[in-house]
């Protein structure tokens, strides 16, 4: 119990700590590694929990894949990495008082939690399954409608990456494997037949 | 459990549009991107079929299939066919404007259409995770058609503003249902209210107010409206018009379904919230709206005064509230989508305008479009006895059965307000001099602007029919 | 010392804060402002996973689960938004998205 | 036709006439005169029509006659239409004015006849279906529906400021009128209905009557106008057409008295009991106040218009007087001032045709030049002044004999209006007609024109008329306005013992 | 009968007035003046039969007029000697009016709208005097107040006589304006405003208190007050009395007529129809008795000094309205009717002759550009002459049955009250102001030298009219008709027959009417002559009392009138220059009473001034920078100023959009937190 404290504490710390380090960091590449720090803490607090197939998701699929389209996204932009300016201390207290007040309010309400008496569960947990396998037994058979619809988000975010990142620009020449492919001597090679002593 | 065939009888409109959906993306892949033309006329005969499917399955008996997850009564469909014909409307208005404006992607039809079906799963959604992922499908398509024009920077702006900000109020939303499920042990509507009972505990509030956060950012009221103008002004016409158009109802018809459905018990809580969104709203629409120049902006703040509107009739939290608010969003739909016709058809010389000093002597240049176009405004101004005015009473009333009478006075003399604005519009249409002619507006547009006007004008000869669907679409969520 | 839901939904909350505070704070570079949304999005992923393991019931997770998904979705069109702007404008400075307001 | 009965005719016969016009093209010359009378011919139609229904009328009884009922709105509000002894004379006082204001819309008005006539069609309709409707909420429709086509009457066609006045007087009436959508509502909320009948006959709950009272009130004052948010009549009288002004003098001011004796006196008796102090204090000073600014004005129309003001002060007074003899001053007032106030606002135009200036200054000894239009003026403004023997005294002396049985100081005050009204009146007069005829661009004025003259001379006579005969119009409306005194006094009563059991 | 007599006029008016135009002038006269002449024809046969001969009273209702709830108003024409006597009086000057304008107007070129305006007066009179409720005769009353008002300022392009006019019509109304009240508060009382039933109402309100205008009054008194504070307005009398004077604006037949002989007598009139009233109001009689009495006095005093013809006898009408008043105030009702019948005839003979004065002199007004008018209009002066005599009292001419009568009646009634007392010595000494204003003014018009030869006048007026010169300064073109007479041409020359003709029987008039009709009005036969038209308290005994004064009151009126004649004739005849040194003696006197006791300065003081400077402060200070300031204009700009500071919350920065947000949203969690959730 006592381990699992100190690795509560530990976990959290660093996920704090990395967030913090997000939102501060002055170079945007920083920040996405101090993200990637932050989730894969936060996966380990998920296992402490028992969500084991969650905490896998989230270091594959956000450590993984997001958190690398971000670094991509911010070397590709190349954006210069300035000075933490003015406005950022300026409005830094107003900010801090206001996140303050939402941060205590929020402990407030946890404080006090209870679970309403006559609360019905949709899913109780298993009693005898893994938590993948658990998970995968609902998920496709009472989540289905959630499940595609969830599909259909990702083919929205395709379709949408793709509209406005995609381009074709006039100018550009590309290879076409295929074309070239299937030119043949007699396409690609003229042969001329020039005159002598004619002069130009 | 319910077979599945029974399950995609209940969910028939989504399941169209969704393998609709897919079938026009193959299309649009297989047939290169010459241009957008037919994929409009299909995506225009998919909602078309969905709005059929929606019109057809009104009359069955309502059921939540989908574990509990989806729900298909009077009040979806009364609302659904609302964002339908949004969403064809727009689709059909805009074709001609983004022609000219060299932005006619065949995968804005889609977007639309994805969009659309995120719409009928929010407005159908009978749980948290379900109102989620409709709310997301609908958001990232219209955060995508937002900067759909990418090679304008205004465009491109809007889209980033939307998107920053939406996302961050669906972390606030999020926030709202982890806290609601954790405090009410649930996700579905039903269960909550079972949960929390007469006596919502404050872990249960908080959650609703996260909750209500998010979705009020879908509906933009304040103080969740920030975007509105600056979204409203940046993206392309034909999109703002959607924005203005479909995703409001959708917005507005899961709000009132959450607050009516997951918590009847925490009346006297919600209520507080939502006057004071309204008040905010009704006041700001109403105030900053003046100052505009720019007619999609004005648009912009008077959507926003509209939302607080009709959330009068949400505050009240009666049947009789959400039959006005039904009332209101259809009858705001219509005087939108004419309005939007209206600007969509303002070019000069085939240059597209959007200040308001554009329209002046309107009556002289173009006398038909002119009367239309006023009485729009006054109609959206809440004048009797165009619809507006109906839309408004009916809330009112409703806010009034409640004793919400505080906030019935404040913003009746808000609509006062803000019939200065619309006042003022139609002050330039009729009273200034001319400004350059217009141009002739497409057929449809000339369409749209004449049929939204002249139902408006003439609402009050036959009302009952849109009165009645109204009071069934009420009725079904208690 | 034991570890209850408490502390989870004290770590969720300062995250949550954090990243609200990020988007507000953040002056330069819209990009941060993307993690910060995955910040917030991460506070209410361990939200529900905690309260599911508290309230014995997966629904949380499969709820968290979906958020992760929707929320890579998300990160894509967001970064896609972003380069759309940054082609337009060559900037992705926070201060420098001003082009419309009153 | 259809179910409709002789109202809804009346009442929607002018849409017809827009119609009409709306399938006339309007550029050319002959299209604008085949539009004018249409226009003409719609208006004398409906108003034929009207002295049919006053043939029809029968004048002994208290109840509602003619009555129209459908459903309308599915549940609660319904089509209802219905005239008594108080609105009839207003149904048909609109239906007489409006081919005056046709006819005086003519020659000066050029550019955008089409639109000009349409919208005074349309606003016919909603005039003669305020008087008419007997369901609150249809009453409303058309209360507020005429702010629509007067808001475009004052803009497209008003003077230098129209769109000043325009803006001011459709806010402000809106402002009002929406306090009394909320009273309506609450109403509903009460009751769950909206037939007036039913109302007249609903006991309200005191304290709620006074708020439900101020909020009519909130819209009847601004619409009369009382003082002190009268500033609006001034403004749009100016800027108006000729017309405009006639029908806003002539009809629309009275629709808040109608307001007044409709709603306010018999649904919240107690209220109005309560508040007629006010009501008493506010119109004394509307009519000291509006006498004494209209004295110094320099401005025909604004002159005129403060008097009206001050004219409107009597009415209000006698009609919360509550006894027989005020309130059918009142009424008889403003059915005379419709008649006066427009016809003066018809001469102002006639000069105004001639000069386009409405500076009294730029005036003087036209008398010279226009012999028979000094004559009319004369008569106007003796009626204005309450002459006896032209329509103006009785209702001024009915009011004030009644208002003296309730109040002795509100009638001593009021009857310095008297004096007052004289005196701003004649000296208008004596600065516009009389005096020597110095300024030489008026030297080439001409008298009244026939068309001038068949616009003023039946003016003339029924001002004569009713000062002489008012019987016509006081029958009409002694039975209606007895039955409203009766459920008045009852009801006080009624307040009374329950008070008295209550300690 | 009675409806011809009334309706004929109103015929005449409405032929001259809507046809005037196109079938001429001479028709016009014609027509209006015929009409007259029988309606004068058909009065005195109903004088004959019903106050001579016996005929029993009548009021034939014609039409209803006003109905509402108990309150209901016919049109009726009530016949009885009171009404008889009026018909007479109003109609014989009227039809003599309308024949003499014939020739005095013959060169204006408005004849037909004149002979209408004088037939609409006419008719308007009628009414008044025939009236059988009280809400007709306001109809006459103001009627009549309209027919003045237009012939005062029937020559439009002056501007001092739209001036008159509306200065008439308005302080007629401030009278109006109690006399409204009065009819009101009758209602109030007897639920009628009809005069039988009022009148039969009357004696039991005696001494009943009733409780207006914030405390309780005598009931009988107060109506009786705002009653009479009509007839002060219609008769010009002490404090309302401005108006007549100015008045004099007007066509001199128009003073004769509407300001002397009928409408100003219309509040006497008022008093003795309403007697049933004031019989119950002691109180109100006073007051009647002090206002006449110091009316009588006070325009006496005026007329002492004042130059032009017809002021002087303006204010000697006013005088004389005072002494009427007097009557009736000591309730000597039929006194108060007698003298206006008499007074009726030398005054309006004293105005035509005036006027056929001012017509000789080619429109000049100032009596001192007159002078040896004797022997050029010897008729003129005759006729003058008589009606002075009459006016002054001399016995057996028609004034001095009335007038002597009502001093001796003021004296017997002394012995009731104070008042009357006051009464008495205000009229007497009057009675010696009478006479010396009276002769001043025959002696300055008709001896003496010809001042018109070398005055060249016009030219002098400046100097001598300064104090006054609103009133004055257009006698140089009163009638702009004869401008073309030019002045060097000046020769005073008779009028014609048309203007002597009624010069001639009102000189019978004013000889014979006091004896001929004492008898009837005053005398033994007035129990029957008067019936029941006006009444008599059982305690008044003023017919009979006033037989029972001492020999040196009856002589008194006598030798103040003697006193009167002897001063003018000294002063005008045979020291011409003692006026001069007088008025530089007394100088603060002679301007005060010049500028007739400064009502006019006071009343712009006090009225005028206000009202305009009042509704040039509720019009710029009111509407405009209060309520429209804080009313819509106002709240339009606070709404603007709102709008821009909203506007400038909307930055366009993403980061204050989030903060908006965060700020929202903590607002409304810290709002239940700490508001409580329940």
């Amino acid at each position: 119990m006592t381990l699992a404290a100190a690795f509560f504490y530990l976990f959290s710390i660093v996920t704090i700590a990395s967030a913090v380090m997000v939102i501060s960091a002055r170079n945007p590449v920083h920040s996405v590694l101090f993200l990637i720090l932050a989730f894969v803490n936060a996966a380990g607090l998920f296992l402490l929990t028992g969500a084991e197939f969650l905490a896998m998701i989230l270091v594959v699929v956000y450590v993984g894949a997001v958190a690398v389209l971000f670094l991509f996204v911010v070397m590709m932009l190349d954006v210069d990495f300035a000075e933490l300016k003015q406005g950022f201390l300026q409005y830094l207290p107003v900010g801090m008082l206001v996140g303050l007040v939402v941060l205590v309010e929020l402990i407030t309400v946890i404080g006090v939690w209870s679970v309403a008496p006559q609360a019905a569960l949709n899913t109780p947990t298993p009693a005898n399954l893994s938590n993948t396998e658990a998970i995968g037994r609902v998920l496709y058979t009472q989540y289905v409608y959630l499940f595609q619809a969830a599909g259909f988000v990702l083919l929205t975010a395709m379709i949408g990456a793709i509209v406005l990142t995609l381009q074709h620009r006039k100018n550009v020449r590309r290879q076409n494997i295929a074309e070239q492919n299937a030119r043949t001597r007699a396409s690609a090679i003229e042969v001329k037949k020039v005159p002598s002593r004619a002069g130009v | 459990m319910n077979s599945l065939s029974l399950e995609i009888a209940h969910a028939l409109p989504e399941t169209i549009l969704a393998v609709g959906a897919i079938l026009l993306v193959l299309i649009g892949a297989f047939r290169g991107k010459e241009s957008d033309g037919p994929m409009t006329e299909l995506a225009v005969a998919l909602l078309g079929a969905a709005l059929v499917a929606v019109i057809l399955g009104s009359a069955r008996e309502a059921g939540a299939v989908f574990n509990d997850s989806f729900i298909d009564d009077s009040f979806g469909d009364f609302m659904k066919g609302l964002a339908l014909i949004g969403s064809i409307v727009t689709l059909l208005m805009s074709g001609d404007f983004l022609r000219r404006s060299g932005v006619d992607k065949f995968e804005f039809p889609i977007l639309v259409v994805l969009a659309t079906l995120g719409m009928l799963v929010l407005i159908s959604a009978n749980g948290l995770i379900a109102l989620y992922l409709g709310l997301e499908l609908m958001s990232l398509a219209l955060y995508v058609v937002a900067a759909l024009s990418r090679d304008d920077a205004r465009a491109s702006e809007a889209g980033l503003k939307y998107f920053v900000l939406g996302a961050l109020s669906s972390g606030m939303l999020l926030y709202g249902a982890s806290l609601l499920y954790g405090f009410a042990g649930t996700v579905s509507f039903g269960g909550i209210a079972a949960a929390i009972g007469g006596h919502p505990s404050t872990g249960v509030i908080f959650g609703l107010v996260f909750l209500f956060a998010g979705l009020a950012f879908k509906m933009s009221v304040v103080p969740f409206h920030m975007w509105t103008p600056d979204v409203y002004e940046g993206a392309p016409t034909p999109v703002t018009a959607f924005f203005a158009s479909a995703p409001k109802m959708a917005a507005v018809a899961i709000s009132t379904r959450v607050i009516m459905t997951a918590f009847p018990g925490a009346v006297s809580q919600w209520q507080q919230i939502i006057v004071f969104m309204a008040l905010a709203s009704m006041a700001l629409g109403s105030f900053a709206a003046i100052g505009q120049t720019n007619i999609k902006r004005l648009m912009a703040y008077s959507s926003i005064g509209h939302m607080g509107f009709a959330l009068v009739g949400l505050a009240a939290g009666t049947e009789a509230g959400v039959k006005g608010v039904a009332l209101y969003m259809a009858i705001y739909l219509v005087m939108t989508l004419g309005t939007f016709a209206a600007i969509l058809s303002m070019r000069v010389n085939g240059k597209a305008v959007e200040q308001i000093s554009d329209l002046a002597g309107l009556s002289r240049t173009n006398a038909p479009m002119a009367f239309f176009l006023s009485m729009l405004m006054f109609s959206l101004a809440g004048v009797p006895p165009l619809a507006g005015f109906f839309a408004k009473f009916y809330v009112f009333m409703a806010a009034v059965d409640a004793q919400l009478y505080w906030l019935a006075v404040i913003g009746i003399l808000t609509s006062a307000v803000a019939a200065f604005y619309y006042l003022r519009v139609v002050k330039i249409i009729y009273f200034d001099e001319p400004a350059p002619a217009l141009d002739r507006p497409s057929g449809t547009q000339r369409a749209v602007l004449t049929l939204a006007s002249l139902a408006m004008l003439l609402f009050w000869v036959y009302p009952a029919p849109l009165v009645e669907a109204a009071t069934a679409a009420a009725h079904s969520l208690f | 010392m034991v570890i209850g839901l408490e502390h989870y939904l004290i770590v969720a909350a300062v995250l949550f804060t954090l990243g609200v505070a990020g988007i507000i704070l953040n002056r330069k570079n819209v990009i941060v402002i993307l993690m910060s949304i995955e910040l917030i999005l991460l506070s209410v992923n361990l939200n529900l996973v905690a309260f599911s393991a508290q309230l014995h019931d997966l629904t949380g997770q499969i709820f968290a689960l979906f958020i992760l998904t929707v929320a890579a979705a998300e990160a894509a069109i967001g970064l896609a938004i972003l380069v759309t702007y940054f082609r337009n404008r060559g900037t992705i400075a926070v201060e420098d998205i001003n082009m419309m307001k009153g | 036709m259809f179910g409709f009965g002789i109202l809804s005719g009346l009442t929607f016969l002018p849409l017809v006439g827009a119609a009409l016009i709306l399938l006339v093209p309007g550029e050319t010359e002959s299209g604008k005169n085949n539009i004018r009378w249409i226009a003409l011919w719609t208006t004398i139609v409906i108003f034929a029509l009207s002295l049919y229904a006053w043939g029809k009328f029968v004048p002994g009884v208290a109840d509602f006659q003619f009555l129209e009922e459908r459903s309308w709105f599915g549940s609660g509000l319904s089509y209802k239409l219905g005239v008594d002894g108080i609105a009839f004379p207003f149904v048909v006082l609109t239906a007489f004015l409006m081919p005056f204001c046709i006819a005086a819309s003519w020659n000066s008005i050029d550019n955008r006849v089409k639109e000009y006539m349409i919208a005074f069609l349309v606003l016919e309709t909603m005039m003669i279906g305020v008087f008419c409707a007997l369901d609150i909420v249809l009453f409303y429709l058309f209360f507020e529906g005429g702010l629509i086509p007067m808001f475009i009457i004052i803009g497209v066609w008003g003077g230098k400021r129209r769109i000043y006045a325009s803006f001011k007087f459709f806010l402000y009436t809106l402002a009002g009128s929406l306090l009394m959508l909320i009273a309506i509502l609450a109403m509903y909320a009460q009751t769950h209905t909206t037939d007036i009948t039913t109302l007249l006959h609903t006991k309200f709950d005191p304290g709620l009557q006074k708020y439900l009272w101020l909020a009519f009130f909130a819209s009847f004052a601004v619409k009369m106008p009382m003082w002190p948010v009268h500033t609006w009549l001034p403004d749009a009288h100016v800027e108006a057409p000729t017309a405009g002004s006639v029908i806003l003098a002539g009809i629309l001011l009275k629709m808040g008295g109608y307001g007044f004796i409709r709603f306010s006196l018999p649904m919240f008796p107690d209220a109005s009991h309560y508040f007629a102090p006010l009501v008493f204090a506010m119109s004394i000073i509307a009519i000291i106040y509006t006498s004494l600014v209209a004295l110094v004005q320099e401005d025909i129309k604004k002159l005129i218009a403060y008097s009206s003001v001050a004219h409107m002060g009597f009415v209000t007074m006698g009609l919360f007087a509550m006894n027989q003899q005020a309130v059918q001053g009142a009424v008889f007032q403003m059915v005379s001032h419709g008649l006066v106030s427009g016809a003066l606002f018809l001469c102002v135009g006639v000069i105004y045709d001639r000069m386009h200036t409405r500076e009294i200054a730029a005036y003087g000894g036209i008398v010279e030049r226009m012999p028979i239009y000094a004559v009319a003026f004369m008569i106007f403004t003796m009626a204005n002044v309450g002459l006896p023997g032209t329509s103006g005294f009785v209702g001024e002396f009915l009011s004030l004999l009644g208002v003296f049985q309730a109040n002795s100081w509100v009638a001593f005050f009021a009857t310095t209006g008297v004096i007052l009204s004289a005196a701003y009146a004649l000296f208008l007069y004596r600065r516009v007609v009389f005096g020597k005829l110095e300024k030489p661009n008026l030297k080439s004025l001409t008298d009244l024109s026939p068309r001038e003259i068949a616009i003023l001379a039946p003016l003339v006579v029924l001002t004569i008329y009713y000062g002489v005969n008012p019987g016509p119009i006081l029958d009409a409306c002694s039975v209606s306005v007895a039955e409203l005194i009766k459920g008045y006094d009852s009801a006080l009563a009624l307040t009374k013992t329950a008070a008295l059991t209550l300690h | 009968m009675y409806s011809a007599i009334v309706f004929l006029p109103l015929l005449g008016f409405l032929i001259a007035g809507l046809f005037g135009g196109r079938i001429g002038a001479r028709p016009s006269e014609i027509v209006t003046t015929s009409f007259l002449f029988v309606s004068c024809l058909l009065s005195w046969i109903v004088f004959a039969r019903v106050g001579l001969g016996g005929a029993p009273f009548s009021a034939p209702v014609l039409a209803n007029w006003m109905t509402s709830g108990v309150l209901k108003v016919d049109w009726a024409l009530r016949v009885d000697t009171l009404t008889a006597v009026m018909l007479v009086v109003v109609t014989t000057v009227s039809s003599l009016v309308h024949l003499y304008s014939i020739g005095y107007m013959h060169e204006d070129p408005s004849r037909p709208r004149f002979f209408a305006y004088l037939s609409l007066f006419t008719f308007a009179m009628l009414m008044l005097v025939t009236a059988d409720n009280l809400a007709q005769m306001f109809f006459g009353w103001e009627g009549v107040g309209l027919a003045s008002y237009l012939l005062i300022g029937f020559w439009y392009e002056k501007p001092s006589a739209n001036a008159a006019a509306i200065k008439a019509f308005v302080v007629n109304r401030v009278g109006d304006f109690g006399f409204a009240l009065g009819i009101f508060l009758v209602f109030m009382l007897t639920q009628s405003i009809s005069l039988d039933a009022v009148f039969a109402a009357a004696p039991g309100l005696a001494n009943k208190t009733i409780h207006v205008f914030g405390s309780d009054w005598d009931a009988m008194t107060i109506t009786c007050l705002l009653l009479f504070m009509g007839a002060c307005g219609k008769s010009a009398q002490f404090l309302l009395h401005t108006w007549l004077p100015d008045a004099m604006e007007g066509p001199t037949p128009v003073s004769a007529l509407i300001h002397a002989a009928t409408m100003v007598t219309a509040g006497v009139f008022m008093v003795a129809r309403l007697s049933p009233l004031f019989e119950q109001a002691p109180a109100a009689l006073t007051v009647v008795t002090i206002i006449g009495a110091t009316t009588a006095f006070f325009a006496a005093t005026v007329g002492l000094v004042q130059n032009d013809i017809k002021r002087v006898i303006a204010y000697s009408t006013c005088s004389q309205l005072g002494y009427m008043f007097v009557a009736l105030g000591v309730g000597g009702y039929s006194l108060g009717i007698f003298h206006l019948f008499t007074h009726a005839f030398f005054k309006a003979l004293l105005f035509l002759g005036a006027g056929s004065v001012i017509h000789a002199m080619h429109h000049e007004q100032d009596m001192r550009n007159m002078g040896g008018l004797a022997k050029k209009i010897p008729i003129t002066f005759w006729c003058m002459t008589f009606g002075t005599l009459a006016l002054t009292g001399f016995p057996l001419t028609a004034g001095y049955f009335s007038k002597d009568a009502i001093i001796e009646a003021s004296y017997a009634a002394g012995m009731h009250g104070q008042a009357a007392t006051y009464a008495f010595v205000m009229t007497v000494v009057a009675a010696g102001l009478t006479s010396f204003y009276s002769w001043r003014l025959v002696f300055m018009t008709f001896f003496g030298k010809p001042r018109w030869a070398e005055a060249g006048h016009g030219d002098s007026h400046a100097a001598a009219h300064g104090h006054d010169d609103h009133a004055h300064d257009d006698h140089a073109h009163d009638d702009h008709a004869h401008d073309d007479h030019g002045h060097h041409a000046l020769d005073p020359h008779e009028s014609p027959n048309t203007m002597l003709i009624p010069l001639y029987v009102l000189s019978i008039g004013a000889i014979f009417a006091g004896l001929a009709f004492k008898n009837f009005f005053i005398g033994h036969d007035a129990g029957e002559f008067w019936r029941n038209s006006l009444f008599f308290g059982p305690n008044n005994h003023i017919l009979h009392e006033m037989h029972e004064i001492p020999e040196w009151v009856g002589i008194a009126p006598f030798l103040m009138m003697l006193g009167g004649f002897a001063v003018a004739a000294y002063m005008y005849v045979f020291s011409p220059e003692t006026p001069a040194r007088l008025a530089v003696r007394f100088n603060p006197l002679y301007k005060f009473l010049l500028n007739k006791w400064y009502f006019d300065e006071l009343y712009d003081f006090l009225f005028v001034r206000p009202a305009f400077w009042l509704g040039r402060l509720f019009w710029k200070g009111g509407d405009g920078a209060i309520i429209d300031r804080l009313g819509p204009d106002g709240v339009a700009a606070r709404v603007l100023d709102g709008t821009s500071w909203i506007v400038k919350l909307q930055t366009g920065y993403i980061y204050n959009y989030a903060f908006a947000m965060l700020i929202g949203l903590a607002a409304i969690i810290t709002f239940y937190l700490v508001g409580g959730v329940r």
